[in-house]
């Protein structure tokens, strides 16, 4: 038992924070430091830099042109990452759909598809919920027949997640309502510029347009898009959650924004109020025990020797520090908080926010925003009750 | 001992309560906040129902009901979330009542009785947080009158208001003043706000006002706590609506073949949140019954109450959007602008550590209603 | 609307305040305002004051011989005992039997129970939880079995609080298996010096006894001594639990021991740490919302004008302040609550408690006592259903 | 960073669990209690497995083993609620070694690797509450040696142990000395504690003492930091066999026909209590792998753990208590006795809110397990 990396651990987490430090834009790490909005290109201008390198695909293994590291090496990354303010890798291409063409496609499908998701050119969006299938997942309803060398698809989904923005979608849809609803269930790749696909984004509490709402109407999809075999489809979308580590838990990017956090209250006065200043400190104990449940969930996959079945944790406990943390900014800033000017969240704005102070511009907004985190990835509800399965059976 | 409201008091909130549900609804009130956030219209109709003189005088020209009656009124317009600040209305009225001289009360209450000239609360300044006797704002004797100039943030509907009530230190002490929107050296800046209303920072210069009073620190504290109080009342009608509308969805909205109200642990979410509702409305009953206590007594209730608002607020917002899931975080849903006000309110008039603070600072051996 | 009391309603408290200064024993008062252990002598010395007063069924009409007040005369009744340290009531007798005597008893039954109720010289016990039914009462399996003139009464009763001094217990008992559990129940008034029943107390984590097991072993009990109806027992039953009021939040208590809070915080150093000071300002805030909640209730009674069905939110809150202020009693002493003294506990223990403050020897044993709180009486969990039923049906 | 047990530690958990299993069941620690609250012969019976020796150098006849292998016992000595003080052998033994003289070394290691010799720590005093710079009790030099008058409160097996370790102000400031139990001079006064332990009050009147270090402020707070350690690792012990006896009653108590566990908002109170439990044992690994670190570290990560730790203790005992029903506070059931026992962990060595206060006067810019 070591709490200390080791001295190749530390060396390779030297030698990401060399590149990162000498590669990621300083207009986007100003963006991401201060929570200012981050437009399409500033993603794809990361994730690019990324791609080039071999980075995108960090999770991948080499025979797929992955680095091949482990779940430490990838935990390094990530919080090197995280801590440099380089944006999320939005992961329905590299961190989603393609652990599942590696694992279910076959040989054409990996060779059509992977390299444009390593790199970064082609922009993936993920088609899971629908209006009558959260929590619910598996009573989804968008149909897909099969004519001939193609399906045929209708049906809607929503709550695609930067959808506006989508070049490929992987759906999950129905081509069978025999049996259990999870039976009937095929994986199919469509391309989002097919005649009859039509993409709505949903505006959210906080202004900004971040989810969509996808409509299939006799949406034609050649039928070598398949994933693997036709009413497995629930099967592949479970390996694909089974996927989703550590990172769930975001705990790099809390150490980042407990830092902005700490930065607000001193700039607001009220890093001295012990009252608040308590409330930092809780938090500071949150983040330091979930940075600990993270690490021995990684040491668990690293060493092979035990299994932590505590992902439902990392998502919860993730979720309300990421909320907190939104909230205690909010807090700080108090009244100035307060006005919503758009332009203020846009970098280079020169306008004067209220009290002179324009970090405090994206503060409510943020925390509004990060409402979403304890529903979406499966509501905390559903968490609990996964978690309460392991230890009641 | 009584918390019945009389039939007048029946009557005032089906009349607020009608023109809510008829003139305000959620079209409008959208219309309302892509325009800026503040329609003059929406205040005159507040204005034909009487409602600006709820707190002045017959003899001035308003109707002389007191805090119950205001506190009916901020329910019901908090239940729809009306954007229009007319609690500004009360707590403007109710100080230059309470500390003005003659000249002043004859020469503006009739004028916000009619709802010819709305008066708004100017008092916050960067670097004083939720302190009310930190003031950089300046006051200073020229010829027969007084000058200001100083820096207000945040002054609700700041760049509609017809007039500021404005706190600034004369003398070295604060005194409280008219400062009209139009005279010389006013400038505003206008901006929406979070639950989509309107406030503007003003900056004066050597602006021509007019003296309430020079006991500025009581009337500022007093005028406060008036707020206070309408934000209180504001809320539980906020809350009640938002745990009504939650109820509803839970009734309707179906996974896994079943209502999701048939989960037990939605249920007892529903369970807390109405405990926090009831709790709220019991403390929002006691802030507006103290409002016309001493100025000790009245002071620690309404920052007990505020603390018990505070938390209601934040738990039942919270929880409201967690319990719609993914609509509850879109704008086109109702519940999320419900949410925003919410946190809006628990920020206004000092936070919910800031009133544990001041409840801390004042507690004695002995507490309760009748302590 | 108005928050003070009518002169008439001064006038009462005032005359309640006087009577229970002058009435209420001294050594009595002493062992409430300390925690200290109260004997089945000080309680029933207290009782057969009251009794003699007229004041020991408080809640009784005039007509079985009551001082027929309202609901808010009732509340500064139990507000002044609370407050001047009086013993709370044993309520089994006077306030859960009695109202079911007068209610559902015939002529006969109320002649002969209810003057020794009133007058506090029978002690009665509960008969209602069974050790396979808690929250699921209608369960109950204490079979009373009709034979002649008389009922044959089999099974056992537990969690009978101060059952070790009972001498009558009112119990609910399953004459009829047919049917809902609810229909076969009948309410049945049992001699507990009866050959065939046997006490046990229980011994509970404090060290005290306070709850029994009941045994009914062949037990014969005169037809006579049925409640109405047979297997009409659950209504009567349902009829009690309406007339456990406002005063289930003990809020009364409640205020008395938040002054006690502050005496021992200031005692023990914490009262000038902040934070802890804080953790009393947020109770003392808790305690007036209570007190508020309480206020509507009683008006609402007093006016009969509008009907409050929160009777579920006082049981919730009133319990979680009641475990919160021996939490905070309890925290304030810190190491100097923990030794486990039982002399120490009785007045005019003349020992030298470490620290040598006395005033610490009960803090940690009503601490863990009043755990029982949110479990009695309809757990908390069972409360919120009851909650949630009202708001979402 | 590896969180694996080695093959040894997982040896060293297997003997002392086995211990535990079948030597110290909940009949024989009843007895205990009755009896008093310690049983020597059950410390004697964990000196045979070696751990009296586990933090003393194989030199001295001891284990030399760390804080890991420290943990790991105390983890398994919590999940039995063992009685006897073996955190304080941890304690001693790591404070004499990291601070004393060869002499003193020599002199009381051996004894305490050998279990000849029990040895607390006696540092609480009326006043300090959980403050290790406040000591009344008074060091003077008499002779050759030191003489030592005041009074411990509270010591773990005080009027039981053989010797203690006790901080008095020498010369202005705070000395760590060893005292024995049988020196002139001493008077103990024991009584048995909420958790069913036992403990005591030591009054010295010029009792002479050996002294381990004049460096005694530094000292004192390693022997603590030590203390939360054992402590972090006990309380996980404590709740992982508290949280399995809760979830096993909800799957076997039945109510309404079907077992408890199928009730969604007691499912859900068992997902907390298990967060709570993973997130203690993090922080208990936390505690432990921080424990010789440099003081500044070592003390604000111990604090961190305590915090979390007591917040992880009340919630768990709580809720085991309540999910359990009424014979969750009976005496003759386990469960309150695991309750119990979280309870007086959580006010050992400083409570939640006097931790927190260590951690936010210990903040810096940026916070985490490697920042």
């Amino acid at each position: 038992m070591d709490l200390a990396f080791t001295p190749e651990e530390q060396a390779f987490r030297e030698e990401i924070r060399t590149w990162v430090r000498d590669n990621l834009p300083a207009d986007i790490s100003h963006k991401v430091h201060n929570a200012l909005r981050l437009s399409r290109d500033d993603m794809q201008r990361w994730a690019k830099i990324l791609g080039k390198k071999g980075w995108l695909g960090y999770g991948w293994p080499r025979q797929f042109g992955g680095p091949g590291w482990n779940a430490v090496q990838k935990h390094l990354f990530e919080e090197e990452c995280a801590l440099a303010g380089a944006p999320r890798i939005v992961p329905f291409g590299p961190v989603m759909v393609a652990p599942v063409i590696m694992a279910f496609g076959n040989p054409e499908q990996q060779q059509r598809f992977l390299p444009g998701i390593a790199s970064g050119e082609v922009w993936w969006s993920q088609g899971y919920s629908e209006p009558g299938s959260g929590s619910d997942l598996a009573s989804l309803k968008t149909r897909a027949e099969r004519q001939g060398d193609h399906y045929i698809v209708n049906g809607q989904k929503t709550w695609t997640t930067l959808g506006q923005y989508g070049e490929w979608i992987f759906c999950l849809v129905r081509t069978s309502t025999e049996g259990k609803p999870q039976t009937g269930i095929s994986f199919l790749l469509i391309d989002m510029k097919s005649p009859g696909v039509t993409v709505r984004p949903i505006k959210l509490l906080d202004g900004e347009y971040e989810v969509n709402e996808v409509w299939f109407d006799n949406v034609k999809v050649p039928a070598e898009n398949l994933i693997g075999e036709e009413n497995k489809g629930w099967t592949y979308a479970k390996h694909l959650l089974a996927h989703e580590r550590t990172n769930i838990a975001d705990v790099n990017r809390a150490k980042r924004e407990l830092e902005r956090l700490k930065r607000i209250a001193k700039a607001e006065g009220v890093w001295d109020d012990l009252r608040f200043r308590d409330q930092i400190a809780l938090l500071e104990v949150d983040i330091v025990a979930l940075e600990m449940l993270v690490l021995r969930v990684l040491s668990a996959e690293k060493s092979g020797k035990n299994s932590l079945d505590i992902a439902g944790l990392l998502k919860i406990k993730g979720s309300e520090i990421q909320q907190r943390y939104t909230e205690l900014m909010m807090l700080a800033a108090g009244p100035f908080s307060v006005p919503f000017i758009e332009e203020a969240m846009e970098a280079g704005w020169q306008g004067n926010f209220p009290g002179g102070v324009v970090a405090n511009a994206p503060l409510a907004s943020t925390y509004f925003n990060m409402r979403k985190t304890t529903i979406y990835g499966g509501s905390n509800e559903v968490q609990r009750n996964i978690v309460a399965q392991t230890v009641l059976g | 001992m009584d918390f019945d409201f009389s039939e007048d008091q029946e009557q005032l909130r089906d009349a607020v309560r009608k023109w809510v549900d008829k003139g305000y609804d959620f079209e409008r009130r959208r219309a309302i906040v892509k325009a800026g956030g503040f329609d003059r219209g929406a205040y005159g109709e507040l204005a034909e129902l009487g409602l600006p003189g709820l707190y002045v005088s017959e003899a001035d020209g308003g109707l002389g009901m007191g805090p119950v009656e205001g506190m009916v009124v901020m329910e019901e317009l908090g239940r729809g979330i009306v954007l229009e600040p007319f609690g500004q209305t009360l707590i403007t009225s109710g100080v230059i009542g309470a500390y003005g001289g003659a000249d002043v009360k004859t020469s503006w209450l009739p004028k916000i009785a009619a709802g010819e000239a709305l008066v708004v609360l100017a008092h916050q300044e960067r670097g004083a947080r939720y302190r009310l006797d930190a003031c950089k704002t300046a006051a200073t004797q020229a010829g027969g009158g007084w000058q200001l100039s100083g820096t207000k943030n945040v002054v609700p509907a700041g760049d509609q208001a017809d007039t500021f009530v404005v706190p600034a230190m004369a003398n070295g002490q604060l005194a409280l003043f008219m400062v009209e929107r139009g005279a010389s050296g006013v400038t505003s800046r206008g901006y929406g706000t979070q639950d989509g209303s309107r406030a503007a920072d003003i900056t004066l210069a050597q602006t021509p006002a007019t003296l309430i009073t020079t006991n500025g620190q009581a009337a500022l504290e007093h005028a406060v706590d008036i707020g206070i109080a309408c934000v209180c009342a504001e809320a539980v009608g906020v809350m009640d609506k938002t745990v009504a509308v939650t109820a509803e969805y839970l009734n309707t909205r179906k996974q896994f073949g079943v209502p999701i109200a048939s989960f037990q642990a939605l249920r007892h979410r529903m369970a807390d949140m109405k405990m926090q509702l009831e709790l709220a409305r019991s403390m929002s009953y006691y802030a507006s019954l103290k409002l016309n206590a001493s100025a000790d007594e009245r002071r620690r209730a309404l920052a007990r109450a505020k603390v018990q608002l505070g938390q209601s607020m934040r738990f039942v917002g919270q929880q409201a959007v967690q319990l719609h899931g993914g609509i509850g975080v879109t704008d086109e849903y109702i519940v999320s602008h419900y949410f925003k006000k919410l946190t809006q309110l628990e920020m206004t008039y000092g936070d919910t550590l800031h009133h544990l603070g001041e409840v801390s600072d004042r507690m004695e051996d002995t507490a309760g209603v009748f302590a």
